[in-house]
């Protein structure tokens, strides 16, 4: 089988759902005849036309708006925002109705749709093309929150998000868009599990996103240098978050790494490190180490590669807390 | 190469009904009999409901109440323009039109005691329930008429209901031209009723109407005396009609008046003066409606003095059926999260259940 | 001197401020004539008229987006969003814009204003009234978030965010506004300090806002009941955190338990968790434990009270952390 | 009580040079000769630098571009219509116009290449940076406007720019109508360049005009040929007055075509055919403002030669000078998060600095 890269992925399941479902429809900005900005929804316009794959007018609150209402008619409205950095536009659509609806109605009416959005660092961009905030839809109970890291787990991720019942903020790392291809593993990937890339015992790597690249290069590295056995952990779904693969694994490793591109600070790193306190504190026998980007404003490209976690900073931080 | 003019426009208002009861015949909607009287019925549920909820919670027996008296004329006309079948999505000053609905008295009452409960409308599914951020459901209404269609309802329309504030949010104005692009057949019925809270009209925008904000959208725009059934129920079916049709989206400015306090948290003597409320006292919409019903000879004090009897019958047995408490499910909030059963949730709904055991319910 | 309750000290502190700084103003919905739907604002739509206490459209973006403006034109606006839960319609103004015009800029422009927000539950309000929502503020790298307890801290806290060189939102504890009367406590408050409300030795408690209340309450109750010493902690300012005063504080008891408003996942509490991970993991003798709101949508009043954090359960918290 | 016409607009549409250099002689605005020359040097300028920096990043020197040939007339006679101390507020595409306002060439450069310090404009600290946010500009513009005028500046007025896809965003319906209740001085200049990267004019919003938005807001509103840099300087002159004035608010929908890509990320063979980019290259702003000029004998094709071979040299040395390289500080970003010192950021800078060491730049 050919190997693809991540917007082939996801071009090819929305072209599959949409073509087994037709109550899936595409809205956002130049999603149609232009294919999208990334070109994740190419051809989806000449195939399912305009009624279905809908070019709107820029205004992000009015695409989620709007979306809220077709969903509860009944379709499945899968919206982009072009970029997540554009996406604070629909934050009150988001948090006040989007999140609220099936609890507002006690499950009369229900918001089934995906929000995409390309998100994160290192593709040489502009202002607000850069960041990574998905602690904005992680902290918004009755969101859920799914980020991909390959070709082989975006398509069936983006799919269950596609057939889940609640609305899904589908975070889409730019950085891996095109920079990698894989012959796709037909794996099962479910909403809500994070996946145990690499089994091991010395220590617990977790990661999402652009990020598990670097990671994964990195154990790489640390396993040739000390012939550590690392478990490397692709969490996947940020929220709900699976605590149970985390804490089983830090329980049988006592140390743990996670990198985030985030910001440090109210960052998902630092829920993964509260739930390790609640349920493994004792366990332990280093502090969880925090990979991050710093509590400052993403820079424009010529710093950022600077800011961002490195493979080098992973690196550093596995080592340090294998010595711990 | 001149100073060329390329675009003419031109707003209308809208009225029949005047404040002595008398109409304009050339524009006398043609309403049956029964449908006139179940119009005044039901504004006269809709202001016999809204003052004994208001009494309610005076008495401390519900919570925060915005109360909608004197513009009972904005919104019930404009039920009775759409089918059960289309969707209706309110703001949460229009009473009456939820009741006209099929929302129950006892559902109403639940809502304003703290409970999501009352939400639910028992019998219409197309109702969704009370919007509080302003202007976000217009958006909402666009996405349920297109989605209808989309769905095959080809004639479907949705009407959604918000006031002269809201229009100054941004979701107003993206979800008009939502509404224009995907020419999608929805009834935007904006109450202008002079104020939102203490912020009087005059101040929440610069342009002489609300209906000419129409004109930024390629769609329809109108005013009407919105203390005026029949203007109201004739803007709103034609406007109807034509989104049925296919001919697009209407933006319907009905002109009225908050005759009470905003909420029960509010002090209207803060920024308005008794004066105005007093003109607009004779401008009352039930008092020429019923007016009107006498002249034709289809209404007298008698048939009033029976209904307002029923009407105080049922919000009595209403009230008391409420008194009995509801049996709500302490952890419902748990069951509502997500439409799947997640770890995390269910985590803490046990925790949730042992705490509760631990100290009794606070609520 | 007079008891006053946190409404009248951010009265006070408004009119004192505006009377000393011309270049204060005053602008949101129903502020002016009606003096604020909390009352905050009183008086001063009278007495510095409509040019400097703007009445202003029911637009949260425009509002925030137009002090903007005026902040960058020398005037140091101090706007209301009514409630926090209508915060989110200026999220992208707050996120694009108010936060990083100074590094964009590289300080050619700054942007010195304040957001008050009532916030959070317990006032028998309608839905979106009731929420606690700092970290969305907390986790935008250029914002500072300042949540006062008192009157006693209200006014000073106000004052120094009026005078800070950067966007500060300030949340009020809508709860805390009329419920207790002080005598005012000269003290002094700085943004970026904890307060050690009480020193003790056994255990360190960390909370904020309105919960600062049944905290103090449950302190006293663990004391009498078993004579604890208890240190308590009034954060204060919730970014950029004070890790200093938690760290020294938690060094010193070893035990630590953080009561918050917001929703568990994400909140707060899960990056005070993560910095003692950081920098004191090693004299915890127990978990971290968090006493905070579910991960649901904030029940309506029928139940909010069930939900959020309660004098029993902080007690509870506070004795097995002591038991551990 | 009929159905009344309670409002009457009117939407004009003004051009004055045409595509063959023509004018209409009775609206030709008085400008003397050498800020015609100057006009025309600007908008020259902003072509050829916009045509080396695109050169530029197709060698991979600078990152993703937004380039705005073909729209000069479209911003550049509007910075002739204010002052150095009046607020420029822009947007992304008129490069031209910053360069008006002071940008240096490097800097414009510098920016491009990744370096927040290519926003600072070296001699105007009125001109805001560029703004990438669609539409959240509007209301800065009028805060800037009405703050100015608080601090005692009575006769400032603010100019800002945006493009027709943004005015679907709430933040332009927010900013406008802030802009008529505050009676704001701002200028509200629209480059409806018919593009939206992809998506026509004509599915970004139903109405006829953008011009015609400005009804919504109680302010005023026109059309102008944004090709004509007469027209455009005229209609921006008189509404810069009418706002030094204290007449408010004008939205001015300068009506172009974005000859280029939308910025060097883009395909326009996407989604627009070549005949549609022939008919707009007869319109060319720049060859009608030459021929006006020659006909009034001002200029000729020596003075053209002359400009071209002094504005290639300026952008060469700058070019050089930009090659250089900055001395940009790496931890800069500290810097700038907050005003203040604090602990954790100093602390986040200690080990920024110390990872940097360890690594070497990675930029
Ligand atoms: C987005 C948002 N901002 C602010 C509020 C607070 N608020 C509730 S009602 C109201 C006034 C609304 O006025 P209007 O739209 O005229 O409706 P009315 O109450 O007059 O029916 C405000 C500001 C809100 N509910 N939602
Ligand atoms: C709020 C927001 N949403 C989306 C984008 C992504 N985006 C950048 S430019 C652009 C098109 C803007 O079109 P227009 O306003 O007509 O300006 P033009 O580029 O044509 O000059 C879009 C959608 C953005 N920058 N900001
Ligand atoms: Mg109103
Ligand atoms: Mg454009």
């Amino acid at each position: 089988m050919a190997k693809i890269n991540m917007v082939q992925a996801l071009n090819t399941t929305l072209h599959d759902v949409m073509t087994e479902d037709d109550t899936v429809l595409i809205m956002g900005e130049d999603v149609g005849v232009n294919g999208g900005v990334f070109r994740v929804t190419d051809g989806l316009y000449e195939k399912f036309g305009r009624d279905r794959v809908i070019d709107s007018p820029i205004a992000e609150a009015g695409i989620l708006g709007t979306a809220i209402g077709m969903a509860i008619a009944g379709l499945k409205p899968v919206i982009e925002m072009q970029f997540s950095g554009f996406s604070y536009e629909m934050m009150h659509q988001m948090e006040g109705n989007a999140s609220r609806m099936r609890n507002r109605s006690r499950g009369q009416f229900t918001v089934p749709l995906v929000v995409r959005m390309p998100y994160g660092g290192g593709v040489r961009a502009l202002e607000h093309h850069s960041e990574s905030k998905e602690v904005f839809y992680a902290h918004t109970a009755g969101v859920k929150v799914v980020i991909p890291s390959s070709p082989s787990n975006a398509g069936p991720l983006l799919k269950a998000a596609i057939n889940d019942p609640d609305p899904v903020v589908f975070m889409e790392p730019k950085r891996s868009y095109r920079s990698f291809k894989e012959t796709i593993q037909p794996g099962e990937y479910t909403i809500g599990k994070a996946e145990v890339v690499t089994p091991g015992e010395d220590i617990t790597v977790v990661s999402w996103g652009a990020m598990m690249r670097d990671t994964l290069k990195a154990a790489d590295m640390v396993r040739s240098e000390r012939g550590a056995s690392l478990e490397i952990i692709d969490l996947m779904t940020i929220s709900p978050m699976d605590a149970a693969t985390i804490i089983a694994s830090v329980k049988k490793t006592g140390r743990c790494v996670v990198v985030q591109e985030a910001q440090q600070s109210f960052g998902p790193a630092s829920e993964i490190i509260a739930l390790i306190n609640d349920q493994a504190l004792m366990y332990l026998e280093a502090p969880v180490k925090r990979v991050t980007m710093y509590d400052v404003i993403m820079p424009l490209f010529a710093r950022e590669l600077m800011y961002l976690p490195s493979k080098e900073k992973i690196v550093r931080a596995i080592q340090e807390t294998l010595d711990f | 190469m001149p100073l060329d003019i390329i675009e003419k426009f031109e707003i209308s208002r809208l009225s029949i009904l005047d404040e002595n009861g008398r109409v304009d015949d050339a524009l006398v909607p043609d309403l049956p009999d029964d449908k006139l009287v179940s119009l005044y019925e039901a504004m006269t549920l809709s202001r016999m409901m809204d003052a004994r909820m208001l009494n309610l919670q005076r008495q401390g027996r519900l919570g925060t109440l915005p109360v909608c008296t004197g513009q009972e004329a904005a919104f019930c006309p404009a039920v009775l323009a759409i089918r059960d079948t289309d969707w209706f999505v309110g703001s949460y000053r229009e009473l009456g039109a939820r009741l006209m609905r099929g929302e129950t008295l006892a559902n109403a009452l639940m809502l304003f005691n703290g409970y999501e409960e009352g939400n639910v409308n028992p019998v219409n599914d197309r109702t969704l329930p009370i919007s509080i951020v302003l202007g976000s459901q217009l958006p909402h209404a666009v996405g349920l008429a297109y989605g209808s269609r989309l769905k095959g309802e080809k004639d479907i329309v949705a009407l959604t209901i918000f006031g002269d504030g809201s229009t100054s949010e941004g979701d107003f104005h993206e979800g008009l031209n939502f509404a224009g692009v995907l020419n999608a057949p929805v009834v935007f019925l904006c109450q202008n009723n002079q104020f939102a809270i203490s912020t009087p009209r005059s101040i929440q925008t610069r342009s002489e109407t609300i209906a000419q904000k129409a004109l930024s959208y390629g769609i329809h725009g109108i005013q009407v005396d919105g203390n005026d059934a029949l203007a109201v129920y004739k803007a709103t079916k034609e406007a109807v009609d034509r989104a049925r049709a296919g001919g697009g989206a209407t933006l319907i400015e009905a002109v009225t008046f908050r005759m009470g306090m905003h909420t029960t948290a509010d002090d209207p003597t803060r920024y308005r003066t008794d004066d105005t409320v007093e003109t607009w006292e004779k401008k009352d919409p039930l008092i020429r409606f019923r007016k009107y019903m006498t002249e034709k000879g289809i209404w007298d004090d008698g048939k009033d003095a029976d209904l307002e009897k029923r009407i105080k019958a049922d919000i009595d047995t209403a009230v008391k059926e409420f008194e009995k408490g509801v049996e709500a499910k302490p952890d419902a909030p748990f069951d509502y999260v997500f439409g799947t059963r997640e770890a995390i949730i269910e985590e803490q709904r046990a925790r949730f259940l042992a705490d509760l055991e631990k100290e009794g319910n606070h609520g």
